[in-house]
């Protein structure tokens, strides 16, 4: 029976995701867009661009290879999946034992690399510059985001992000600096993976700026439109992995019916709602920095986690 | 086999029955020290008349010794098999024989591995550095190769002097240098402290440990690629099986600096090896380097182990254990696997230079699919092995809390940030190997011209790239298979025997609660990409226009190629933000000026900071001694017999002062 | 008896390591011989002495062998060569006079020094003989490095194995010093030949560096 | 009678024969067969076991060093065979020459076996004298300046160390009379042994220090090393492989005589710092000089300081397994090096030069004599599966066990010594062929020979030499 029910939660989690990702991207467009005193897209934009992208023919250079073909579905299943795995509205999954944190970030790992080799397959320049930049980017945010596994593990002595969840919402945590500056080093992360102001902006046409965009360039049709949604996806997994972390409150654990289920999901929109927000206010806040200067924020990042391990130690004797 | 080698100069048939030899030799070892390892491993020994007059060679093959010996000889058969189709493939080449020398390679690691006492086990381990010397020398034609010879040659000996002196402070001066001897007497707290040092740098030097490591880049890659595929798969494990026999095996109750000194040496080990790996444009380099880093998350996971089983927490040694030795293997794998596609490549088109290749893809697509399984393997990402030998030294790591000293809690977790940095940039590394080898455009004309390779080397290739990913599904098994050696090592065993454990369940004891399985992983992810395609396919328009990609206003029928971004370009950024300080990187950007029709040219220098730190002012040392001395050759006899007499007097007065 | 046995070998003995230091202050070739020959003698009448106090008939074969060689045979062949190849005559020393008669002293107290502690079951006579045997046998080393002339060299040589024989002689029944010697005495006439034959340089290190390397196959 | 009499007198004889025979290649035949007969009669004496009397000794100790002696004989006399008949068709030598060179080389072989088998330290004295005077005539057999030079370098500096030598010997006598009364007994070995423990320990050392700077001349120990790079460079190959490979193992024995009277008696100085600071000097010296060496011969010529140095340190260091170290490097290094000798003389036979940077590719152009060079610098350099490892191992292990900060020195100065041999020899067998090479005529048997032995003895050593090994090395102290 449980098991079933597990099952269930993780298929309606996978439609979930999927349905939500878009929403939340065109959420944050128009709070900034508003915030810049403009009326902005409807919120449903982003539906629309991935439909119009879905009906739209495929152009491919002529040495592209089957890989260049295939990279899109991999790269979206696997942040497909990664987001499948994050617990938003209930610990109850069925693929929770499959899949720790680190399985979680090593999948990520494997779509940005794939993404990279297909940004590479064609072979002009630009693909080449966003590849290496995007690397680079993922060399110091990976292990900053492992690090944050790293002290949030030693304090909860486990990586299953639903058994962390639980155990967050048991409260017997309190509040912690190491925790805080996990948050920060995380958000830091998030911002980075997800090419978001001040690392890169989603929404540049200039080229020699582009990070993500500028790897994807040579993209159309339904393999840009998977991209898109799997870039849609990814920040919405972002932040259900923040909210699951440092504020898994409303989340329906073991054994509770389906009615805290229900109001999980309805939580999590909430959540979602305020994290766009948010975001959209960072980001309209500051300027976009040099990419050479992205190696000290993350950097930075990379040290915060490494001291948020660290104080764990120094704050309890864990 | 090395006789019928010897003969091979006169039939060309003869390769052909040396490398089915040594293949079928391998094969048949590693069948039963399978079945040894199934069968619990119980050791069996032997006693030959030979070597030391007094104590003979004894020979001993427990599990960790059959395990090792799996390693060793499955990679013998692929390196067998894929030796093969290359040697046919340059037929043409003059240099040194391989073939009389490459069995005796073979002959040499496994004796290593099954010596039970010290001399035995010197003489192999150096027989091995001989004849892996003398293989890297066939290539003696190429200009850089002498040299590379000559510094490992004299690397590895320097690392067999460590383990003599070693040995000598173990066996004390009963002359009784059998390993059971060995194990009997407890050495003193100093001779143990200087044995373990002895012998990290006896056995890191062969491993690759960072500063030691100068050797294994310039002689790795010097061989044929199927021996440089052995040295760097398989040899470097020997010298790993070196460390854990002594450190957790001869020496006793281990003191939890021990683990110190390796989780440090290690740490660096691992970054420095794929920051010089992220800045190499030579194919074969690179992956040398690059094993220099696995080697690196090898020695952590060592030291790991080392540390919990001086601390009395066995179970979590043994999953660090596990981690090591599942990493062994893995390692073995897909760094052979590369070095193998690293020989296509050359055997196709002739260069290991990434700045001449591109496009391989579209010319050997078999090689370059396995390259492709290669490079995500080593680049940690799940479902492949590579991820699960990550997977759990970061669980080993995750017990740091779990150790009484306070420096090593802290000391983990940097040196678990280390690692981590030192996995991302490994990914980094390799989609700058495989984008600029395998995709893009030609950057030459012979890899324009390059042909997929016969149907040996492409299996040799096949066979672990298929083990590859088996492992990273289903690694219960193997860790299963070797379980027998932890539990000789550590007193314990990964899995608790007294749970359930499912056969296709990755769940270890220690692991706190956490669990990973590759399988299932596998499984939803074929079902969701299935599920993607169909309706995808189903409901998207799927029509196609080809055209040419925009090149930033070049003009021509192939624009793009003009501008495609070169190796060093793509190393820029990280070499920024690490090499700068590490290396003294430097970019030299030669832009010509306006209206000026050449392109464009970017220089990369770095250094290497070991080489200029130790060897290099040993080599200056050297020659300013020799110039002293040499004077002694140009002196008048007059001069001879002048110090001939102070000889005498001196000793005569020493005679007189003894007397008084 | 003995008494008169032990002073007699004991004056001799003396007068031997005396001629050596008289070698060392010689300035000129020919003196150089004459002192040497003088040696010789001394160390005939040791020999002979010795043969005649303990009646051992063959001291006296050692005591003709140095006679004739040392006292005639070589000092004449020297003397010719140096007639013959017209070295120029006065020595030419590596170490000042002065100095080398410093030297000499100090390794005199240096071969008493070494003797001294020999007291137990060694008698008198032993001692004295083996403190001056050995002050001459350092003596004419020192005089072989002090001197640049071949022929002082050789001279050198030839007072060391006088330093031998008044060792070999002293000690009461030694065995075969009569072949020692005659063994030794071949060296020598050797040493003396190949001079003569060669034409060895007449001072053993005139050769100037760059011929020496091109000697030793060692010039690049 | 004792075989030991047909050892020594057979050279002697043939010495004699061979003066009078006018043809070179008559000549170099008998040689060799006389040299057979020799080793056949050094075999049968491995075969009867330790002998001896008032004349010859013959035990543990030199039992092999006999049979060793004789076989490098035999083996350099096939070599010399074919060398010199390359030498003549070259001009180099004349037939009368090599009529006296045959000669002697017997001579040479009757003195060196006599000093061996000596009982009586004065007759040893003489025989290690007479080794002297012929291998000067034999270095000085090309009468070039430079082979003239040579000579007479080391005659003049052997001439006084052998002086030193008699003083010592003269010495020990001293010591010894009043214990054991005039007459023959106070200079026979075997006599000694018995009183040595009452003899005046002062004296003891007195004549020790002298026997030590006198035998430790002709050894090749640093500083008394001079005469021997250019005596090996400059003779005749042949001569350079019995020089190497048998007259420093000699003048070794003769200390080691003496060191095993002292070790006998109580009270005299222990020897052994003497003589390891003596071979750290050798070795480390030797070291250092092999990277500036440019002439082949005077290189491997260097290799033998080297060793000679690590064998003193071995015996200095005493104690059994040291001991037994130092007899095995002894027998391995005489083999190995003499070996190599051989392919140095044809290699330099075929390319015309000894010059070192002249001389590559060798394993290309002479495929056959350039892996015999190599493996014998493989063996020499102290590597698996070959003699000089296991006796190293021995020697370093058991030095660290004891005596750590002695240990260091000795593994760098090997190390050093290592480095050089690694470099040159890639150079000589790697590499592309450069300058002239004609075809090699000539047997490499003795090469192989000398390679096979070396090889078996790293693996398996022969029960009895193994216990007359540990008979001597507890004889040493």
């Amino acid at each position: 029976m449980n098991a079933l029910l597990a099952t269930l939660y993780q298929i309606v989690q996978l439609a979930l995701v999927l349905a939500l990702a878009p929403l939340l991207t065109g959420w944050v467009r128009l709070v900034k867009a508003r915030l810049v005193g403009r009326r902005g897209p409807s919120v449903l934009q982003p539906y629309r661009d991935l439909l119009r992208l879905l009906r739209k023919e495929v152009v491919l250079a002529r040495n592209a290879s089957w890989l260049f073909r295939a990279v899109p579905y991999v790269m979206f299943t696997a942040i497909w999946l990664a987001a499948g795995l994050v617990p938003i509205f209930t610990t109850q999954l069925a693929l929770a034992p499959t899949a720790d944190l680190i399985a979680l970030i090593a999948l990520l790992g494997s779509a940005r690399f794939f993404l990279a080799l297909a940004g590479m397959d064609v072979g002009t320049s630009f693909g080449g510059i966003g590849s290496s930049r995007e690397m680079m980017i993922a060399a110091l945010a990976e292990p900053a985001m492992l690090m944050v596994v790293f002290s949030v593990s030693i304090l909860v002595r486990t990586t299953s992000l639903a058994e962390i969840a639980d155990f967050m919402m048991s409260g017997a945590v309190g509040l912690r600096i190491s925790l805080a500056l996990a948050l920060i080093a995380l958000v830091m992360v998030a911002i980075a993976e997800n090419a978001r102001i001040p690392i890169d902006n989603p929404a540049t046409h200039l080229e020699l700026t582009m990070v993500h965009e500028a790897m994807v360039l040579e993209y159309s049709g339904r393999h840009l439109a998977l991209v898109e949604a799997a870039s849609m996806l990814k920040l919405l997994l972002y932040v259900a992995l923040i909210a699951c972390i440092f504020a898994p409150w409303g989340m329906a654990s073991a054994g509770s019916g389906l009615l805290a289920a229900l109001w999980g999901v309805l939580v999590f929109a909430g959540k979602l709602a305020v994290a766009g927000a948010l975001l959209a206010l960072f980001e309209t806040s500051i300027a976009k920095m040099r990419v050479f200067r992205v190696s000290e924020f993350l950097g930075g990042a990379l040290l915060l986690s490494l001291l948020g391990a660290i104080f764990l130690y120094v704050s309890r004797g864990v | 086999m090395a006789v019928t080698g010897v003969a091979a100069k006169r039939f060309p048939q003869a390769s052909g029955i040396v490398y089915g030899g040594t293949a079928a030799a391998c094969a048949l070892v590693a069948l039963w020290a399978v079945l040894r390892l199934g069968g619990g491993g119980a050791a069996d020994t032997l006693v030959l008349p030979v070597g030391l007059p007094w104590i003979q060679a004894h020979l001993r093959a427990d599990a960790l010794s059959a395990f090792f010996l799996l390693v060793v000889n499955f990679g013998g058969v692929t390196a067998s098999l894929f030796g093969w189709g290359y040697e046919r493939a340059h037929r043409d080449h003059h240099g040194g024989p391989v073939l009389p020398l490459y069995p005796l390679f073979l002959a040499g690691m496994n004796m290593v591995l099954i010596a039970d006492d010290a001399f035995s086990f010197l003489v192999s381990w150096e027989f091995m550095s001989l004849a892996s010397w003398l293989l890297v020398l066939s290539t003696h034609r190429e200009p850089e190769t002498p040299r590379a010879a000559r510094i490992y040659l004299i690397m590895a000996s320097f690392g067999t002097a460590c383990l003599l002196l070693a040995f000598g402070l173990l066996a004390t001066d009963h002359g009784d240098y059998s390993f059971d001897a060995i194990r009997s007497h407890a050495p003193s707290a100093t001779a143990a402290a200087l044995g373990v040092i002895l012998v990290l740098m006896g056995a890191g030097s062969k491993a690759g440990v960072v500063p030691l490591h100068v050797w294994l880049p310039l002689a790795h890659p010097a061989a044929p690629s199927h021996v440089s595929a052995l040295m760097s798969g398989v040899m470097t494990k020997v010298a790993v099986y070196a460390m854990i026999r002594v450190l957790f095996d001869l020496l006793g109750e281990p003191d939890w600096w021990w683990g110190g000194i390796m989780l440090a040496f290690g740490a660096v080990t691992a970054v420095m090896g794929v920051l010089y790996a992220l800045m190499q444009d030579d194919l074969k380099k690179l992956l040398a380097y690059s094993t220099v880093e696995n080697i690196g998350a090898i020695v952590i996971a060592l030291g790991l182990a080392l540390v919990f089983k001086a601390s009395h927490t066995p179970v979590i040694a043994a999953l660090a254990l596990a981690a090591a030795l599942l990493h062994v293997v893995n390692h073995s794998l897909f760094k052979s696997l590369l070095f193998y596609t690293a020989g296509a490549v050359l055997t196709a088109t002739g260069t290991r230079d990434l700045n001449r290749l591109g496009g391989l893809i579209h010319k050997m697509p078999t090689t370059a699919f396995l390259a492709l399984i290669g490079a995500a393997a080593i680049s940690a990402l799940p479902p492949l092995n590579g991820f699960v030998g990550e997977w759990l030294l970061f669980q080993a790591i995750l017990n740091a809390p779990a150790l009484p000293e306070w420096s090593l809690k802290i000391g983990i977790a940097v040196v678990g940030a280390l690692l981590a940095l030192a996995a991302a940039l490994a990914a980094a590394c390799f989609v700058r190997l495989y984008g600029t080898a395998f995709l893009g455009r030609p950057r030459s004309f012979a890899a324009e011209e390059a042909r997929e390779v016969g149907w040996a080397m492409r299996l040799g290739m096949a066979v672990p790239a298929l083990l590859c990913v088996v492992l990273g599904v289903l690694p219960t098994p193997i860790i299963r298979l070797f379980e027998p050696a932890v539990r000789l090592m550590v007193e314990a065993g990964p899995f608790d025997d007294r749970a359930y454990q499912p056969w296709f369940w990755l769940a270890p004891t220690s692991a706190i609660g956490n669990s990973y399985n590759g399988l299932i992983l596998l499984a939803v992810i074929a079902l969701l990409s299935i599920l993607l395609v169909v309706v995808i396919h189903r409901r998207a328009s799927d029509r196609v226009r080809w055209s040419i990609p925009w090149g930033c206003g070049f003009e021509g029928p192939d624009p793009a190629a003009v501008t495609q971004y070169t190796p060093s370009s793509f190393g820029q950024p990280i070499r920024r933000a690490f090499g700068s300080t590490v290396f003294r990187a430097r970019d030299h950007v030669d832009m010509p000026e306006p209206g000026d029709t050449r392109p464009a040219r970017l220089s990369v220098t770095w250094t290497d900071p070991a080489w200029v730190a130790f060897f290099a002012p040993i080599g200056k040392v050297v020659d300013w001694l020799a110039d002293r001395a040499n004077v002694l050759q140009y002196m008048t006899i007059r001069r001879y017999l002048t110090l001939m007499f102070l000889a005498l007097v001196l000793l005569l007065v020493m005679v007189a002062v003894t007397q008084q | 008896m003995i008494d008169l046995g032990y002073d007699a070998a004991h004056m001799l003995g003396a007068v031997v390591l005396l001629m050596s230091f008289a070698l060392l202050y010689q300035r000129r070739l020919f003196s150089l011989l004459r002192v040497f020959t003088l040696q010789a003698l001394a160390l005939t009448a040791t020999a002979a002495w010795q043969a005649f106090s303990h009646g051992e008939p063959h001291l006296y074969i050692t005591a003709l062998l140095t006679l004739s060689l040392k006292a005639i045979v070589m000092p004449v062949a020297l003397h010719r060569i140096i007639v013959k190849m017209n070295i120029h005559r006065t020595i030419e020393p590596a170490l000042s006079i002065g100095l080398t008669m410093v030297a000499g002293v100090s390794l005199v107290t240096l071969s008493i020094l070494l003797v001294l502690p020999v007291t137990a079951d060694a008698t008198a006579l032993t001692r004295e003989n083996l403190a001056l045997s050995l002050s001459v046998v350092l003596l004419g080393l020192l005089m072989m490095i002090s001197r640049r002339n071949a022929v002082s060299q050789v001279v050198g040589f030839m007072s060391i194995e006088n330093g031998l024989i008044l060792a070999a002689v002293g000690v009461a029944g030694m065995p075969l010093v009569v072949e020692m010697s005659i063994a030794f005495s071949v060296m020598v006439a050797f040493i003396i030949f190949g001079i003569f034959l060669f034409h060895i340089r007449e001072r053993f290190d005139t050769l100037d560096m760059q011929k020496i390397e091109s000697f030793r196959g060692e010039s690049d | 009678m004792s075989p030991i009499y047909v050892i020594v007198a057979t050279p002697l004889l043939s010495a004699a024969i061979l003066a009078l025979v006018p043809g070179y290649r008559l000549a170099a035949r008998l040689n060799i067969a006389f040299s057979a007969v020799t080793l056949l009669a050094a075999l049968v004496l491995f075969r009867t076991g330790p002998a001896g009397n008032a004349l010859f000794v013959v035990d543990a100790f030199n039992i092999y060093l006999i049979a060793l002696t004789a076989f490098v004989g035999l083996t350099t006399s096939i070599f010399s065979a074919s060398y010199i008949g390359h030498e003549v068709a070259a001009g180099k030598l004349t037939p009368r020459d090599l009529r006296f060179y045959h000669a002697m080389y017997q001579a040479f072989m009757f003195t060196m076996l006599l000093a061996l088998s000596a009982n009586n330290l004065g007759v040893m004295w003489v025989a290690v004298e007479g080794a002297t005077l012929t291998t000067v005539l034999m270095v000085s057999l090309y009468r070039t300046a430079a082979s003239i030079e040579a000579a007479w370098k080391y005659f003049i500096l052997c001439g006084v160390g052998i002086a030193l030598a008699l003083f010592g010997t003269i010495l020990m006598y001293l010591a010894a009379q009043p214990v054991m009364g005039p007459g023959m007994a106070a200079m026979t070995w075997t006599e000694l042994m018995k009183h040595v423990a009452r003899v005046n320990a002062d004296i003891l050392n007195l004549a020790f220090v002298f026997l030590l700077i006198g035998y430790g001349t002709k050894v090749g120990l640093a500083p008394l090393h001079a005469w021997l790079p250019d005596a090996h460079a400059e003779g005749p190959t042949p001569i350079s492989a019995v020089l190497s490979g048998l007259l420093l193992n000699v003048a070794l024995y003769a200390v080691l005589r003496f060191k095993m009277l002292l070790a006998a008696n109580g009270e005299a100085i222990a020897p052994g710092p003497l003589m390891i600071a003596m071979g750290l000097a050798s070795l480390l010296l030797a070291g250092l000089m092999l990277y500036r060496r440019r002439d082949i011969k005077r290189f491997f010529a260097y290799s033998s300081i080297e060793h000679m140095g690590i064998i003193t340190f071995a015996f200095g260091m005493g104690g059994p397994l040291a001991n037994f170290a130092g007899l095995l490097h002894m027998a391995m290094h005489s083999l190995t090096k003499s070996a190599i000798f051989y392919a140095v003389g044809h290699v330099a036979q075929a390319k015309g030069t000894q010059r070192l940077e002249k001389i590559t590719g060798l394993t290309v152009s002479h495929p056959v004599l350039g892996w015999g060079l190599l493996v014998g610098v493989v063996a020499i350099a102290g590597l698996p599966p070959f003699g000089i490892f296991m006796s190293e191992f021995l020697l370093i292990t058991s030095t660290f066990a004891r005596e750590p900060l002695l240990a260091i020195p000795l593994t760098l100065g090997i190390l050093l010594a290592f480095g050089a041999l690694v470099l040159r020899v890639q150079q000589l067998c790697f590499g592309e062929p450069g300058g002239e090479s004609a075809p090699v005529r000539g047997s490499l048997v003795p090469l192989y020979a000398h390679l096979g032995l070396v090889l078996v003895a790293g693996v398996w050593l022969p029960g009895p030499l193994v216990a007359w090994f540990q008979t001597v090395a507890a004889l040493l102290g």
